[in-house]
């Protein structure tokens, strides 16, 4: 009984990160209408991005994730006027491809730098003991953080100017041009946020488990599933999405061999996304 | 000496993909044997010596591209002799196109006894195969307490799977129970619910694991949600020294391992495991770990084979490998050679080794078999 | 049948067919039995992609499902190849059919999304099929390939057998660009809901393309694993394949028959080439997505769109 | 003409891709008055309208607002300027509610200045959507959303409003409505620059008209003389 | 006269909103019908309901005596049903002569494809546009697109073509242009079914009219009569002398 409460509760703490890492996703979703295949290649940056910052410069992994966040705004604005801004108008596929194409050269090479050895970010942090069940420090911090992160964002989009540029060009960005928005630049700016945030979580991840360069694909591939059972474009769904995958994963796990857990993630998956086209708690995309 | 032109060995590594850091620890054993045989004026065949020369592709860690990899080292780069790439897999799908041309392919990363069982000819294993892997870790639970419960989790990937399922088989044989029987993704990093479930389980011993990143991982985590287990033997993962960056959490985990630097075996030739592992820290600045050891034996192995058949022919180096029994730093070497098993490996034999702390450092002691032990076992753990 | 596709088409399987026959030239062989299998990928998926505007990731599923079934009718129902290898293009089909049924009310990203979820699914029931090996998957031992003539003789014909269903992708292709299904598939592509009020059904059409695309891979991936000699879960469902397979259709040209081969022949040169060479071996995925960046960027028509806007007069014979 | 002109459009070049629409485009654009442009369906008066408003790049020529050259000026920066464009099609923020999409109006620095006047002002001239204010924009019907859309385009500040299609698919009792309302526009001083298809209500609201016949002025002159010039009445207005 | 299309109590509602609400009328073989209203007024609703892109919440839609209530659009041309887009909907990377063969392979008759082809360019004659058969369609200008539309669902063979608003931003030049292909249309014996806000097009070309309001019938029956209901000219006509005005004041 404890053990079923107790992986719950793992599952919990998980699925906050799950879905903040999903935010990124489902930011630039929901903004540019663009699946951003580097999503992956980028959490695996931030990881990477906290690893050297820790162990090269000794910051603890908590005051690390600001020059992340930095680092990957900054990188994904560079993204979006190389390889994004030319095909944000075109079909999807332009921009599945183009930023596909990026995520190879980024993994091509993060793979000759670092190959695809693991690396571990040697940090712990006490943590709490219940009924012979340990939740680590880590996993109760990053928990938190992504929390804090998550509602930030959302307050960000909701009520300032910049937010709301962001959601005007989202939701029509001719309009939002002939409103005097700079939508380009509304556009990279996004664009970098959702890097931004997938790096952070990314650095947040790394504070858990081991990682390599590939790692990221694994988080790519659970935030489409967060992504679609929030909605897209929405932050709040996207960090609900994340906590029902985390109790999923929690839930079902005492009871069944781990190795069917993917199975029932991804029937689940298909199934929800048969029967809710839109996202458990998506707001209607198609008009 | 007389020049007798080079000899080629052709071999993919995985040098990118999930089995990179075994694969690459085995290419360094390739390559120490290579450049100290050349330095020492090539392998001898008659009067005329061949300088060694690697091809190498990377596989990716993947089948897909092996078959026309093997072709390519065989009919464009006339490769001797071949090493196989990492990993039963992609090793059963490299014998493929090795067998059509009669070669002579030595396995290391292969484990696995399935492969061993297509019905191949020119295959030769150097590892003990995977169902003997856990065999002394099982001994020794029993002898330390004969109703330990006992926890298997494992990597689903064919090597480990196999491993586990003959712990499995042991324990039934000792009377043990088994309370957890678990197979994991090959890439999981989350163990949280696995664990969970051990702790549940009120098991006593844990054995599995599967891979170098898994089994540091899963060592890392128990010691963190401070899982209560008295015994852990991991596969793999523990002999490669960079398991010591774990710290703490590397204190008491054991591992089976095909060769261990402190073994004393005494080489019939070759170096002796000192000789060796000194070379190998000298030339990569590391710790040779039992992949590397198994690259470097695989090496000698062949060229001892080959200048017993006194020829480059293929055919002659095979009836030479059927014909070897002998005793290497690595330990006893000798291949089946009938028609079901033909080169499974039936010499060698494993050690089981355990990290322990002394005076502040973290080291690998060798704990059984009785005669190889160079310090008793810690246990319980906790 | 004067055509032009036509005579292309057949020169283009002859090619394949005789030069590593001639010679007997095993490695020329091994190369272009990973370009026609990359054709055949290619092909088909640009009948969902190129041709009804779908874009299926998951494509692979197709070819590892099919490897499953041929590997496991062969090896363990002991069938012979042939019959093996069509019913897993059946099977596949049906399969393909019960999916594409289920996911095709999706659209846009949300398709793309549930045919990744539908590999991923996929590959992880099997990982835990106890009947096809579960994780460790099905070995195939040397005398599978007795019935053939011994190992030697059977990746040959494996190789021409496999060239044979890369000519009949090529000609169903073709055939499906210029007839009337071909049409309602365009119509559904451009504005399906307009080409539902025009009188085309779009489930009944999208369910039937999705099922046809999945025969050729399906038989391929028999053909492939039974060559191959192991068959296991995560080579037989590799994402990353599926996402090459759009890439090769990208660089040739989507909706056009010669574009999808051009492409899919290319790219597999390339990626050849890019790991085996000394200079970019240790950066071929680099030196890969700056192509493909590169394409995507200035050459958004792939090679078949660059050239029929540089010679308009190409654009009826080869599409 | 009478008046300063305070848009001057001169040898105006513009098209899609390889179409080109625009060859030599001059017209001005006089202070306080309305201008209108008729002509054929596909004449490019519309795309005369994304060429002033920056949605389009000109290929040759040169715009000019207040005396100033804008002409490589983004279209953001343009409405900064308060050159503001209702395009063709309404383009509302369909997610946003109506008073978001007024705020979105009024987003540059000139707009936001006057924002409690001008949404008073809106509110005047539209009753309904003050009553609808927290309304999704999505669910408004064809004539509300015109509305919106002049009500956002108000929010601005505009120095000069171009308002492509106002009566489309519009009801005749809004067609009126609106007409009445851009008069009221026009008696409080508004520039406005107007593309409509129903040539008699426009071409009777404005001062000053130009005839676009295949992307070239075929035309132009006061407004009344225009509608009254039978040649021109029978090729170019079909009248 | 024998009723082609007949709809009783049609209702569909929108969440809270009712678009349509007990809607009654039928539409007679060779007959053109106008409908119209204010905007919002649930008039593309009942286009809607009645080819199958969306389900109503109640009553039928019986076409040349089979009950297609709910059918599928598909399905609903196959029966000789075709209608046109407020919102053009041209297949944009398709030729002009595609566009049509489509809608020529798929509606009433199932033709091969050669046929398909003959009576396409026969159709593009017809509404004047066979000299922009092997134009992409995503080229053409919105008069060309509108006819587009008119053309594509004539290859359909219909019984009964609906139109929505096919004259909106149409010169008037244009708009006598294609009124002349309606009469044209409905001198091969196809009735009509048209919304339109250009009253003088309604008035010149329908037999009679159905008037909408609030997605309820408000008035049916000849234009005259219809025109001068001072119901209609409150909600939906207002001045018809607007322009004379303005040009008074002005
Ligand atoms: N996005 C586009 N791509 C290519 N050509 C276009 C595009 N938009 C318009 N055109 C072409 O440019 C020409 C002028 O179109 P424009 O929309 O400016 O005409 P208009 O005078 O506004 O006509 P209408 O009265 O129909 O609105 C037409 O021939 C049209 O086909
Ligand atoms: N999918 C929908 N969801 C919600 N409301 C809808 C939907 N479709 C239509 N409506 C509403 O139903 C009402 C009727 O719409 P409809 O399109 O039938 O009007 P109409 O009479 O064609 O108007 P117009 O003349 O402007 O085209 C409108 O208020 C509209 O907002
Ligand atoms: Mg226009
Ligand atoms: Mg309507």
């Amino acid at each position: 009984m404890f053990g079923v409460l107790a992986s719950m509760m793992d599952g919990v703490l998980v699925g906050a990160v799950y879905g903040l890492a999903a935010i990124g996703l489902t930011l630039i979703w929901g903004v540019m209408d663009i699946i951003n295949l580097t999503h992956g290649a980028m959490i695996a940056l931030g990881m990477f991005g906290l690893y050297l910052l820790f162990g090269h410069l000794g910051l603890t992994p908590y005051a690390a994730l600001a020059p992340v966040a930095a680092g990957g705004f900054v990188l994904g604005v560079v993204i979006y006027w190389v390889a994004v801004h030319r095909v944000i108008r075109r079909p999807p596929l332009m921009s599945l491809l183009a930023t596909f194409a990026v995520n190879m050269v980024v993994i091509g090479l993060g793979t000759a730098v670092w190959s695809t050895s693991p690396y571990n970010v040697a940090f712990s942090v006490p943590g709490i003991t219940w009924h012979g069940f340990t939740f680590t420090g880590a996993h109760i911090l990053a928990a938190i953080s992504s929390v804090m992160i998550a509602g930030a964002l959302y307050l960000f989009m909701r009520f300032t100017r910049l937010g709301k540029a962001i959601r005007a060009v989202a939701s029509n960005r001719q309009a939002a041009e002939l409103m005097g928005i700079p939508s380009n630049q509304v556009l990279a700016i996004a664009f970098g946020l959702g890097i931004g945030l997938a790096a952070v979580a990314g650095g947040l991840i790394a504070t858990l488990f081991p990682f390599t360069v590939l790692s990221g694909d694994d988080y790519q591939l659970k935030s489409f599933v967060v992504t679609v059972l929030g909605g897209l474009g929405n932050p709040a769904g996207a960090l609900l999405g994340g906590l029902v995958l985390g109790l999923i994963e929690g839930g079902v796990t005492p009871f069944i061999a781990v190795s069917w857990t993917p199975v029932i993630e991804f029937v689940l998956f298909v199934l929800i996304l048969i029967a809710f086209p839109q996202g458990l708690f998506g707001r209607r995309a198609e008009r | 000496a007389a020049a007798g032109g080079t000899l080629t060995i052709g071999f993919t590594v995985s040098e990118t993909g999930p089995l990179n850091v075994d694969s690459l620890a085995q290419l360094h054993g390739f390559e120490l044997w290579r450049d100290q045989l050349n330095a020492a004026g090539g392998l001898k065949i008659g009067s005329s010596s061949y300088q060694v020369k690697f091809v190498t592709y990377d596989d990716q860690s993947k089948s897909e591209r092996v078959q026309q990899l093997y072709s390519r080292l065989i009919l464009q780069d006339n490769a001797d002799f071949l090493f196989s790439p990492y990993s039963s897999n992609l090793t059963a799908t490299a014998a493929i196109i090795s067998e059509q041309y009669g070669k002579v392919m030595l396995t290391t990363g292969a484990a696995e006894d399935k492969t061993y069982q297509l019905g191949n000819h020119g295959l030769f294993q150097m590892y003990t195969p995977a169902t003997h892997y856990l065999s002394s870790a099982m001994a020794v639970i029993k002898q330390k307490n004969p109703q330990a419960k006992v926890a298997v989790a494992y990597s689903d990937d064919g090597f480990s799977k196999a491993v586990a399922g003959a712990a499995k088989e042991e324990a039934k044989r000792l009377g043990q129970p088994v309370v957890l029987d678990e197979a994991y993704a090959p890439g999981t990093t989350d163990f949280g619910p696995i664990i969970n479930k051990m702790i549940s389980a009120n098991a006593d011993v844990m054995v599995g694991g599967g891979h170098y990143a898994d089994g540091a991982t899963l060592a890392r985590q128990m010691y963190d949600q401070k899982a209560p287990m008295k015994f852990v033997c991991l596969l793999v993962a523990p002999d490669s020294p960079q398991f010591a960056s774990l710290g703490d959490a590397a204190i008491g985990i054991s591992v089976p391992s095909q060769w261990e630097p402190s073994a004393a075996y005494k080489p019939d030739f070759g170096p002796d495991g000192a000789a060796f592992g000194k070379a190998f820290k000298e030339k990569f600045g590391a710790e040779a770990s039992y992949h590397a050891a198994g690259g470097y034996a695989a090496g000698l192995i062949l060229q001892h084979a080959i200048e017993k058949a006194g020829s480059l022919d293929s055919a002659k180096v095979t009836d030479a490998l059927n014909a070897t029994d002998a005793t290497i730093f690595y330990g006893h070497v000798k291949f089946a050679t009938d028609a079901q098993n033909h080169g499974l490996q039936i010499g060698h034999e494993m050690v089981l080794a355990q990290w322990q702390k002394k005076d502040g450092q973290l080291v690998k002691e060798v704990v059984s078999p009785a005669a190889a032990q160079t310090a008793p076992l810690l246990y319980p753990l906790h | 049948m004067r055509h032009p596709m036509f005579w292309l088409i057949l020169a283009v399987t002859a090619l394949f067919a005789g030069l590593p026959a001639i010679g007997g030239d095993v490695g020329l062989r091994e190369t272009l039995f990973l370009a026609a299998v990359a054709i055949i990928l290619a092909s088909n998926l640009n009948l969902m992609i190129g041709y009804t505007g779908y874009v299926n990731f998951g494509n692979i599923v197709f070819f590892g499902l099919g490897g499953y079934f041929g590997v496991w009718l062969t090896v363990v129902q002991g069938w012979p190849l042939v019959v093996a290898v069509l019913a897993a293009g059946c099977a596949v089909s049906v399969v393909a059919l019960l999916f594409g049924l289920g996911i095709l009310r999706l659209r846009g990203a949300y398709f793309a999304l549930a045919t990744i979820g539908i590999n991923e699914a996929v590959q992880a029931l099997v990982s835990n099929l106890d009947v096809w090996g579960g994780s460790t998957g099905i070995y195939l031992s040397v005398a599978a390939y007795q019935a053939l003539g011994g190992a030697r003789q059977a990746l040959w014909i494996v190789y021409f057998l496999v060239v044979a269903v890369m000519a009949a992708s090529l000609f169903l292709s073709w055939r499906i660009r210029s007839s009337k299904f071909g049409l309602g598939l365009f119509a559904i592509r451009e504005d399906e809901d307009a080409a539902a009020v025009l009188g085309v059904n779009p489930a009944t059409y999208k369910a039937a393309i999705y099922s046809i695309s999945g025969f050729l891979p399906a038989a391929a991936g028999a053909l492939f694993f039974f060559k191959n000699g192991v068959i296991q879960p995560d080579q037989a469902f590799d994402l990353t394949l599926s996402t090459e397979a759009i890439v090769m259709l990208m660089l040739g040209g989507q909706g056009s028959v010669a574009g999808a081969a051009l492409g899919a022949f290319l790219y597999e040169q390339l990626r050849g080439y890019l790991l085996t060479s000394p200079l970019f071996s240790d950066f071929h995925l680099v030196v890969a997505g700056l192509l493909l960046l590169g394409i995507v960027l200035f050459v958004p028509g792939g090679l078949m769109g660059w050239l029929t806007q540089r010679w308009p007069r190409l654009r009826g014979k080869l599409e | 003409m009478g008046g300063e002109a305070i848009l001057e459009i001169q040898q105006l070049e513009a098209g899609y891709g390889e179409v080109q629409v625009l060859w030599g485009l001059s017209l001005r654009v006089a202070q306080g008055r309305v201008t209108t442009i008729v002509g054929a369906n596909g004449a490019g008066k519309t795309t005369t309208l994304r060429a002033v408003s920056g949605l389009i790049r000109g290929r040759a020529g040169r715009i000019l607002l207040e005396g100033e050259d804008i002409t490589r000026l983004p279209a953001y920066g343009r409405t900064r300027r308060g050159l503001v464009l209702v395009p063709e099609g309404r383009q509302l923020f369909p997610d946003m509610t109506v008073m978001e999409n007024l705020e979105m109006g009024a987003f540059a620095p000139r707009g936001r200045r006057h924002m409690a006047r001008n949404l008073e002002r809106v509110f005047t001239l539209f009753p309904r959507l003050q009553e609808r204010r927290s309304q999704k924009a999505s669910t408004f019907s064809g004539g509300e959303q015109q509305m919106l859309a002049v009500g956002r385009g108000l929010m601005a500040e505009p120095a000069v409003l171009m308002i492509d299609e106002l009566s489309l698919g519009l009801s005749p009792l809004l067609a009126q409505q609106l007409f009445s309302t851009l008069k009221q526009l026009k008696d409080s001083g508004t520039t406005i620059l107007l593309v409509e298809q129903n040539v008699h209500l426009s071409l009777a609201l404005s001062d000053y008209a130009y005839v676009l016949a295949e992307g070239r002025i075929f035309t132009e002159g006061p407004a009344r003389q225009v509608a009254e010039h039978a040649e021109i009445r029978t090729a170019y207005l079909g009248l | 006269m024998t009723a082609l299309l007949e709809v009783t109590g049609l209702s569909r509602q929108f969440g809270g909103l009712t678009a349509v609400k007990d809607v009654e009328f039928s539409v007679a073989e060779g007959e053109i019908f106008g409908l119209i209203g204010p905007n919002g007024a649930g008039k593309s609703t009942i286009f809607n309901l009645i080819n199958g892109v969306l389900a109503p919440n109640t009553g039928r839609v019986v076409f040349g005596g089979a009950d297609i209530t709910g059918w599928a659009p598909y399905r609903v041309v196959r029966q000789g049903l075709a209608r046109t887009h407020q919102i053009v909907r041209p297949l944009n990377d398709m030729t002009v002569l595609e566009n049509c063969v489509v809608g020529a392979c798929f509606g009433r008759d199932d033709m091969p494809l050669v046929r398909a082809r003959d009576m396409a360019r026969e159709i593009l004659d017809f509404v004047g546009m066979a000299d922009r058969a092997d134009t992409l369609a995503q080229h053409l200008t919105i008069a060309h697109k509108k006819r587009l539309e008119v053309a594509r669902a004539l290859c359909a063979r219909p019984r009964l073509l609906l139109l929505d608003e096919v004259l909106a931003g149409l010169n008037p030049t244009e708009v006598a242009r294609m009124i002349d292909v309606f009469k044209a249309i409905r001198g091969r014996g196809i009735a009509i079914l048209m919304i339109e806000h250009l009253m003088q097009a309604i008035m010149s070309l329908s037999d009679r009219v159905m008037v909408l309001n609030f997605g309820a019938k408000l008035a049916e029956g000849t234009p005259r009569e219809v025109a001068e209901d001072p119901a209609v000219v409150e909600a939906y006509l207002g001045d018809p002398d607007i322009a004379r005005k303005l040009m008074e004041n002005g």
